[in-house]
């Protein structure tokens, strides 16, 4: 792994052109090891764009940036996306395979044990759901669904879109609990939210964007 | 959901080294599809048939071609053109003296004439006869383009054909 | 490469087994195409054409087509596509995983309709036997070809009406060579040529999908 | 220096040997001895059917080769391989019509299920699908990724297509400048008109291909300068 006083996500200048459309018009920004960082603005800010960029699963179009040590410009951004872990607000994985198919294509494919499914599955509250095919699942268990992989992968940098958009209030202070557990252990946290975390006990920065930039950072 | 469980271990993990692009995969997949196009060229030249039976590959084995539908090639021979109502009939030849007699329904193109090759398709008539039935008459292209009047040029060794 | 390749086979086939998309959508299209051609063919004609082998494999990549289509489809979800990109699976395990489970899939569907093609347009039976090793492999071939490009249309808008544009030529040679090699287990003929190509195109496509699939997906 | 004459050059040129091959063609040369006038096709069909065939499809595979190649991959591969692609689909068009005509009176149909002859229309409706696939795509990157993809599998499918056509049946004539045993079998005027018809046609691919390569570039410049804006435009969308 990557020297750990070097920033984990590093950019500068970062513009993301998707389809002719700037998506991020430059951003800089350093993101250090074990922080928990949220990114906030309007519908169309460029707040999940960021996280994609993070992730590996946009190209950098120009301006310089690394992720956990990968350059996003000349390095192969298939390493990159092995290594983080991505909530996206979409859902996750195949709509026609269960809980644990789902979980289990996903850990073979990473080689992560399976006998920690069931394990993060309970943690997560979708025990009873096991066996379901993810098409009858609610857009709230989707997620949970999403985050049981996480807690299985384990990554050094988690990249949450929207995570708190379909949980109910039970599920936002278990996830509150979970973030602090995550920064805890080592890991780097960067969460996309319509507004600032109302939690004060994690005292997160918060990053907040507009027009594909970073126009205000408060930690 | 519920946390008041064992505290999660949750120290990230790296994940499994991946073999990044292999210059040797790459190569040997390479060679492969080389080889596979070689082998296609090579049965392709070796395998090049014509869609055609020639008058003499006809007269040479006769009875293995029956009544079945086929194309046949030859030279219209000279001074055997008949037009009627229905097409043309006319006699074929080979390089022997031995000639199949064509009848062709429908009309002969526009270049149809004596001393040229043609393709006919169709079928001959009875198992081992030598008359020929017609649907279509394909003036074959000639590789050789030669001028109607030798005499107004020259070729580069002067010679004229 | 090759544990994915198994990885990802089993799960469409997985997802085939949940959705049973081939049995109830699939192949009644390709036994009311066979029928249609019958009736194309006239009542003369309908029982005895020769024409039996051609209309097969017409019916076989019409059939192709709409498979491709569902085989680059449960890929393409938004939310399934950035989940999955983020296991970083090795595009070439990908492109064999997608081609074999494609295979087997055209295989069952083939064998169904060769009985429909025995039973409706009264194909010989020993000749359609005889035929199956060729009838197999040119599935195969088909299946290589087909992931290519259903991931090199998949994800535009025009993405349906595209796919039979540009495969189509492309299987060309195949209708060729597989229409040949039936028509001569039917009435007898050479072989080896036909076996040629086919083979020759099997290798080709399984190359390049090894090679280019990569480009394909890094987008 | 030279290289400018040259380019200068290249359309006047072009546009001389091009009139010297119509006029020798339809004038100086005679007429043959079976064909009569229609062998003038000859100083237009195969020429235009080599341009077609192996110049344009050649230099767009090419350039999609080496786009894909990760040490030559560049825009500038990628917009050869558009241009030569567009003006291939022109020239296959030309081949088809102009063969079409020529097969009429020579076959006595404007078809023939020859192996060229189907595989050069399989070959135009390739060249059609690539820029089908290019009008698809918005996004640059991925248009040139997914075009040199396709190029580079269209050229591969060729031979595979040519043979599994010509198996199927053939007909049509050998070689005519170059057969087996070297005899050249074509008189004089008409061979140096037919040598006259393959330069100019090669020179006026590669006059299309400079032209609709600097039209390429100019939309390029126009389509970055509409980035930039853009960039601004959403810059300011953070400033308010």
């Amino acid at each position: 792994m990557t020297n750990d006083a070097s920033p984990v996500v590093a950019l500068h200048e970062a513009v993301v052109i998707v389809g002719g459309f700037p998506l991020l018009s430059g951003v800089t920004l350093n993101v250090e090891r074990g922080s928990l960082n949220v990114v906030t603005g309007a519908n169309g800010a460029g707040k999940t764009s960021l996280l994609r960029l993070a992730a590996g699963l946009d190209a950098l179009t120009s301006g310089s940036g690394s992720v956990v040590g990968v350059d996003l410009a000349s390095g192969d951004r298939r390493l990159l996306r092995r290594r983080v872990g991505w909530l996206g607000h979409e859902g996750s994985f195949y709509d026609d395979l269960s809980v644990r198919e789902n979980l289990t294509f996903a850990a073979k494919a990473l080689a992560r044990p399976l006998d920690e499914i069931g394990d993060a599955v309970a943690r997560v509250g979708l025990s009873s759901r096991i066996d379901t095919t993810t098409r009858k699942l609610s857009a709230g268990q989707r997620r949970r669904l999403g985050l049981a992989w996480l807690l299985l992968r384990r990554p050094e940098i988690w990249l949450l879109d929207e995570p708190y958009a379909s949980l109910d209030d039970e599920g936002r202070t278990f996830f509150d609990a979970l973030l602090g557990d995550v920064v805890a252990s080592g890991a780097t946290v960067l969460v996309s939210a319509h507004d600032p975390l109302r939690s004060d006990a994690l005292r997160p920065r918060n990053i907040v964007m507009a027009g594909g930039r970073v126009v205000g950072d408060v930690s | 959901m519920s946390s008041t469980e064992t505290p999660l271990d949750l120290t990230p993990v790296a994940p499994p080294r991946s073999p990044s692009r292999s210059r040797w995969r790459s190569i040997a997949v390479l060679v492969v599809l080389a080889g596979a196009i070689i082998a296609l060229l090579s049965q392709g030249l070796l395998h090049s048939l014509n869609y055609f039976e020639t008058v003499d590959q006809v007269l040479a084995k006769r009875a293995s071609f029956g009544t079945e539908v086929m194309r046949l090639e030859g030279v219209v021979k000279p001074g055997t053109i008949e037009r009627n109502a229905n097409g043309a009939s006319f006699a074929l030849e080979g390089s022997g003296a031995e000639t199949v007699f064509v009848d062709a329904h429908g009309s002969p193109p526009q270049l149809f004439q004596a001393n040229i090759p043609v393709v006919v398709v169709g079928h001959f008539t009875t198992k081992t006869g030598l008359d020929f039935n017609g649907t279509q008459i394909l003036v074959k292209h000639t590789a050789s383009y030669i001028a109607k009047y030798p005499n107004r040029v020259k070729a580069p060794n002067g010679t004229t054909r | 490469m090759i544990r994915t390749a198994w990885l990802v086979a089993a799960k469409d086939l997985r997802i085939e087994m949940r959705s049973r998309v081939l049995l109830w959508q699939v192949v009644p299209f390709g036994v009311i195409a066979l029928l249609l051609c019958g009736l194309a063919l006239g009542p003369a004609h309908a029982g005895n054409s020769s024409a039996g082998p051609g209309l097969y494999y017409l019916v076989i990549l019409l059939v192709t087509l709409l498979m491709i289509n569902r085989s680059q489809g449960v890929e393409r979800r938004p939310g399934t596509r950035s989940s999955i990109a983020t296991l970083g699976l090795d595009p070439a395990g990908l492109f064999l995983g997608k081609s074999l489970a494609l295979a087997i899939e055209l295989w069952v569907t083939g064998l169904v309709l060769l009985a429909g093609a025995v039973l409706v347009l009264h194909t010989a039976l020993h000749g359609a036997i005889v035929a199956l090793p060729s009838i197999l492999v040119t599935l195969a071939a088909l299946s290589a070809a087909g992931t290519l490009y259903g991931a090199l249309t998949a994800g535009g808008e025009a993405s349906a009406t595209l796919l039979p544009v540009l495969a189509l030529p492309a299987f060309a040679p195949l209708l060729i060579a597989g229409e040949r090699s039936f028509h001569n287990a039917l009435h007898g003929g050479a072989l080896l040529g036909w076996w040629v190509i086919v083979v020759v195109a099997l290798v080709a496509y399984v190359a390049m999908g090894i090679l280019l699939y990569g480009v394909l997906e890094e987008t | 220096m030279i290289k400018d004459l040259s380019q200068r050059l290249l359309g006047p040129v072009t546009l001389v040997l091009l009139a010297l091959t119509i006029w020798l063609g339809l004038w100086v040369t005679p007429p043959d001895a079976v064909q009569g006038n229609l062998v003038r096709l000859v100083y237009v069909h195969p020429s235009v059917a080599w341009v077609a065939l192996y110049v344009s499809f050649g230099t767009a595979t090419i350039a999609s080769a080496l786009y894909l190649w990760r040490r030559t991959r560049s825009m500038v591969m990628d917009r050869v391989a558009h241009c030569a692609m567009e003006v291939a689909v022109v020239f296959i068009a030309l081949t088809l019509i102009t063969g079409s005509i020529w097969g009429r009176p020579t076959w006595g149909v404007w078809w023939a299920w020859d192996a060229r002859l189907t595989t050069t229309a399989i070959l135009g409706v390739l060249a059609l699908g690539y820029l089908a696939l290019r009008r698809a795509n918005d996004d640059p990157l991925l248009r040139a990724r997914r075009g040199a993809v396709y190029a580079v599998l269209a050229a591969i499918n060729v031979p595979i297509i040519h043979f599994s056509v010509d198996w199927w049946k053939t007909l049509h004539q050998g070689a005519t400048v170059f057969t087996v045993n070297g005899k050249i079998l074509i008189h004089g005027i008409q061979l140096w008109t037919l040598l006259m018809s393959f330069v100019a046609f090669t020179l006026l691919f590669i006059w299309l291909l400079r032209a609709r390569y600097r039209l390429e570039v100019r939309r390029d410049a126009v389509s970055s300068t509409q980035l930039a804006q853009a960039l601004v435009t959403r810059q300011r969308e953070g400033a308010q």
